[in-house]
């Protein structure tokens, strides 16, 4: 038991499964020898062989179904691509195969794969380098969509990730990869994935988040106590297929609702959990759905993006106005 | 860096296009029941494609690729590769699949508009027809890297057509069975057209084979409809590969015979001029020739294989046409190994209209 | 005038462009010789010359890429992926290039691109051959994303997207490229972008579709009028950025909304629209805003595509189904 | 169907380790101002590169990958291009981006974080750096066809690392330069790395350029640190281009001097030892031996160059420095060429956060 990062959750996960499993194998630019760019993957290569922990051309394409093809023959790779912003070269391997290869061979073949993607903004990084867009692939049926949200849920629903038995690609917010630390029992206990985590109760406004921005969250949330508002905040985590029950509960409850992300706002996931509540808690809204996102722009370089970025204030802001209604 | 770096592409065949043998033949030809079977299989493939091309105009099947010219390549590939090998075909590589094990019902079903096509009851792990150009190539190279890591000594048979040489996937894939010395052997079926497109206008290219150059991979190229020449350079390929010594790319020439699918009109775009002369050396024929020249063949021989195929492929036709389509919850139900909450309303939404419309869909 | 179909006026409005401003270029596979494999480029090479109707490579994020440079050049590319389920490989130039040019130079250099590509189902074509997901592209700022839903529309529209100095998505709804005719002046009057457009008014409901299903959708309104329910019915058109005035106008008339795509559901465009309302519109809502799209799924082979398509009668059931509320 | 295909990369040398001529120089040689005005670029772009670096530590400025090694190729690539040529750049080709104009100003903005580092004053039709590996190679064939059409006697040159030879874009461009025959070069700045990835696991082909063949275009090989051959290279290739008689590849060996970029620690994966030979054969330096040997430089000189680079990169980094960030309102007005009107409502939000937050941005 020890206090670990969010990066070094994903690495003791990484770890964990390759010891129980040995068809699992991780794959990507740079992961072996360097141990990744974010040092997710150190020391596998030196643990676990370079047969297990393959450093890949520089081709995302490629990455993307060759893995397919791995996962096709029982392997389990969990393969990196290595910044979000960088995923699209393999947009058709995921969209056109890795999602569909169960449906299309009607079970006969399947993928047992993970994506890992580091994503999000705010590190300074240059442009393409701060991407958001997990609505691209929440909307793709037969993936699975994962955020964890700390230490502790990136190990465990890491560990999930890789022992379901479709695919699922796994974003890690990478602007939290060290800014907190938790207690990781390395137990191999997975978390339940297509479920949503109620991070913190409340009645009279439901908060829903994932990735980096549930500590912006939790931050309004506490700030707001002072106002006299109490807030439940929600860590949807798995983003599709989306737990929609724990939303519609903890809304028919609370009558509002705030969601936060990063994600510029047209068409964001935001916009599901928005629509979801306007079919199925409507009787119960007390006050219009607000969105706290990103804009519908580029995120800028770095010396504005910090205008971009949804912060503490935007939330309490949103919140001030759904309570006065 | 040295002063000059050479490299080869070169080639070998051993028919002319009557059929005639060129120079001596390889090995395997002296195993004539091999031959036979070889083109007994060409027949089979050639006789459920017009019955497909048939179904389709009556509004019995979807839109579908003839593999008419490419009987012998796919023949050739079923043949080389042993069971536990992996085939990861393109869509005109039936002939192959025959042999290979996917039924003809499951390939009526395929093209039909039924996913249960592609389940292949007897070769569990080939992989389905890839729609989207060349991108199998990286999952042939992904089967091939499960192979390595596991140290088992299989191979891959990964088909491709000339228009998709042109594509990332089949460049990136060739680069890693390069870089990682992968048991896999890329085909590419050159029939000189993609849709519309000549083989002129694809790549600036004097031959496909050298595209596995820049890959560091050996190539060869042979005439496709030279039953003798495939078969001989796809056995050295497979041979190299099983033995650990890495990847080869064969460009097997041919001429696509047939419209691109049946919802294409190639009159639009090509010359009859060049069509007929493809059909003169066109290879189920000249493997006939071969045959006959051998003293293997009668025109009895001919008339039986003939009707024995009509009736495999009748009755192929005859269990597609009676297998009922799937239910429609099938579409949410094989989705994921097990039924996320998330879509449990929708199946139900699914089955209330199955109910409701009765045998309408 | 003639009257003509939606593939017919889509070739009328590259030709009439091609003729007015010799920087327009088309490009793809099979658009010249062979005329498009739909016939929507037929006769422009012959007409225009070899240099300025374009054959291809087979290669996706070439022709994706390949149009940018040249757009960057001052020309006008009208680049066709041949279906949208091959226009994945080019999505890395789409997003991270094509709609980012203007934004990345700060106006220095931009892409007055247009994307063609025919989408949806319906018309017993291979796997692949069906897709609907333009909500990916609806979430990438900068990129238009354009649907007709009919002749006078298709021709009118692609002007428009052919003269934007900004990228556009142009989808056309194949399964009815043939299915109606329609008398299109063939005088070069664009129509606007950015706006949605009412094809009928009503008191009642507002029904919000897009593509081929305005079809249904129509016809639903129409029969609804039999059951005394007045349907207003809009035609979204420009998918991004969103004409949400027209919208929410509707339904602050309406108080009742139901939202018709092909797509399947979760994090579909109507996502977008239903979070739009539900923020926007809460006061007037008198009932639920009800989605009718396709299922979670992959879009079944042909035999069953039928039971994935939402038809007139889901629509009329989900009218009756607000206005019961 | 020839038996056999040839095909040959070759490479052609004019200086040594130590800058000693080789064989007769090129007829560039002669000109003595372009040599000496080559090395006063690969100079100002070291110092650049080195201050940079210093600003990144220092927090004033982001991630930036290095220029070390890379100068020589850069500057001749700049030296070989018209005015009205366009380059299209990846993101070491600093020192052929000074040649083409633009300002170490909107370099250190484009590296410090500000979008109007890629507005370039001074070459209107040149690429921004693209950090997406490979995407631009799509665009340099794409500028490349605007200039066929237009019958445009210019020429794009388009760079990329040994690590970009691997994505599809970057074969996919090359094939379609060969197809339609495209006033392109395609300069591969191989310095043995991409990240940590190593060139001998990046691609198992015996050289970078060999990859031209697959795409029928020809292909030289060349010290990336003699900046004879190097331009002797660049300038046939460009010729040729110009020329109308198509694309070719030029592959210019060289070594990462230094991290991959600010966010890496190269020692975590490659050896001193190579790192100190690549140190010995590097081209700044060789260049400068040149000139000595060539009785066209001396220690004054040096003294008086390095003092100019010096206050020149001074003077652009307080530029830099006092450059005030853009309005957040920027990032909507830059996105369209008019604001549509969805984007009115956040563009407002954006300038009331803007009021509200006054300086602290
Ligand atoms: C990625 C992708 N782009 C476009 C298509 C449409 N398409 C289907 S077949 C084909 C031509 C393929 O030509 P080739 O590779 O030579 O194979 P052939 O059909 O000639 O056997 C095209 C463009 C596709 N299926 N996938
Ligand atoms: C498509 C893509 N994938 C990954 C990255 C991350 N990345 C940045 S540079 C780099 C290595 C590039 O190596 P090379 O092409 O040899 O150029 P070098 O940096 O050595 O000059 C990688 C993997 C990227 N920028 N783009
Ligand atoms: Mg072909
Ligand atoms: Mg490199």
């Amino acid at each position: 038991m020890t206090d670990v990062t969010l990066v070094e959750a994903v690495n003791l996960a990484l770890a964990r499964e390759m010891a129980n499993d040995d068809t699992v194998v991780v794959m990507g630019e740079d992961v072996a020898t360097n141990g990744g760019v974010f040092r997710a993957t150190v020391g596998l290569k030196e643990r676990f062989g370079y047969k297990r922990v393959l450093d890949t051309p520089l081709a995302e394409a490629l990455i993307a179904g060759t893995a397919i093809g791995m996962a096709t023959q029982g392997l389990r790779p969990v393969a990196e691509f290595q910044f979000m912003g960088f995923i699209y070269a393999g947009m058709e391997q995921i969209v056109s195969h890795a999602a569909r290869m169960r449906n299309r061979t009607r079970g006969r073949l399947s993928c047992p794969l993970v994506y890992r993607a580091p994503f999000g903004g705010g590190i300074h990084a240059p442009e393409h380098h701060s991407e958001s867009t997990e609505a691209l692939f929440a909307h793709i049926p037969g993936l699975r969509v994962v955020v964890p949200s700390s230490p502790q849920r990136a190990y465990g629903l890491l560990l999930a990730a890789i022992r379901d038995p479709d695919p699922v690609l796994f974003l890690e917010p990478k602007r939290i990869y060290r800014a907190l630390t938790q207690t990781v029992e390395d137990d191999g206990e997975a978390l339940p994935l297509d479920t949503c985590f109620t991070l913190r109760e409340g009645d009279d406004v439901t908060l829903i988040t994932w990735g980096a921005l549930v500590q912006e969250t939790l931050q309004a949330a506490r700030e707001l106590t002072g106002q006299g508002v109490s807030a439940e905040v929600i860590d949807v985590a798995t983003l599709n297929p989306l737990d929609r029950e724990t939303l519609i509960c903890s809304v028919t409850k609370t009558g509002r609702a705030v969601i936060v992300h990063e994600a510029c706002r047209s068409g964001g996931v935001g916009a599901e959990i928005a629509a979801t509540l306007a079919e199925q808690a409507f009787l119960d809204l007390q006050a219009p759905i607000v969105r706290v996102t990103g804009f519908d722009t580029v995120m800028p370089y770095y010396r504005n993006e910090q205008a971009y970025l949804p912060g503490v204030a935007d939330i309490i802001h949103a919140v001030e106005q759904v309570i006065a209604l | 860096m040295k002063d000059r770096y050479d490299f080869t592409v070169s080639s070998r065949g051993f028919l002319d296009d009557q059929g005639h043998p060129l120079n001596d033949l390889p090995a395997l030809a002296s195993d004539t029941e091999r031959v036979l079977s070889a083109y007994r299989n060409m027949v089979l493939s050639r006789t459920l494609d017009n019955k497909t091309i048939a179904l389709q105009r009556t509004g019995h099947c979807g839109t579908y690729p003839s593999v008419l010219g490419h009987e012998v390549i796919g023949t050739a590939i079923g043949q080389c590769l042993d069971p536990t090998d992996v085939l990861v075909p393109y869509y005109r590589d039936q002939a192959a699949q025959i042999l290979r094990g996917v039924s003809l019902t499951e390939m009526l079903l395929y093209w039909g508009g039924d996913e249960r096509g592609s389940a292949f009851e007897h070769c569990a792990e080939d992989l389905p027809v890839a729609v989207p150009i060349a991108t199998q190539c990286c999952h042939a190279v992904g089967v091939a890297s499960a192979f390595r890591i596991r140290n088992q000594h299989r191979v891959v048979a990964c088909s491709v057509g000339d228009g998709a040489t042109s594509k990332g996937d089949f460049l990136e894939s060739l680069n890693l069975a390069g870089a990682w010395q992968l048991p896999v052997v890329f085909i590419i079926q050159n029939n000189q057209w993609a849709i519309s497109t000549p083989r002129r206008l694809q790549s600036g290219s004097e031959t496909m084979a050298q595209k596995a150059i820049g890959a560091g991979l050996p190539a060869v190229i042979v005439d496709g409809n030279d039953y003798f020449a495939i078969s001989d350079a796809l056995t050295r390929a497979i041979t190299r590969a099983r033995a650990g010594k890495g990847a080869s790319v064969i460009e097997a020439l041919t001429y696509r015979l047939g419209d691109h699918t049946t919802a294409d009109d190639s009159t639009r775009y090509r010359d009859a001029e060049e069509l007929k002369a493809a059909w003169a050396r066109e290879g189920v024929k000249r493997t006939q020739s071969y045959l006959h020249q051998a003293g293997l063949w009668s025109a009895t021989r001919e008339q039986r294989l003939q009707a024995d195929c009509k009736s495999r492929v009748d009755s192929a036709v005859a269990a597609y046409l009676k297998t009922p389509p799937e239910p429609p919850t099938a579409m949410i139900d094989s989705l994921f190994a097990t039924l996320p909450p998330a879509l449990q309303a929708q199946r139900e939404q699914l089955a209330r209209t199955q109910e409701k419309s009765g045998g309408d869909l």
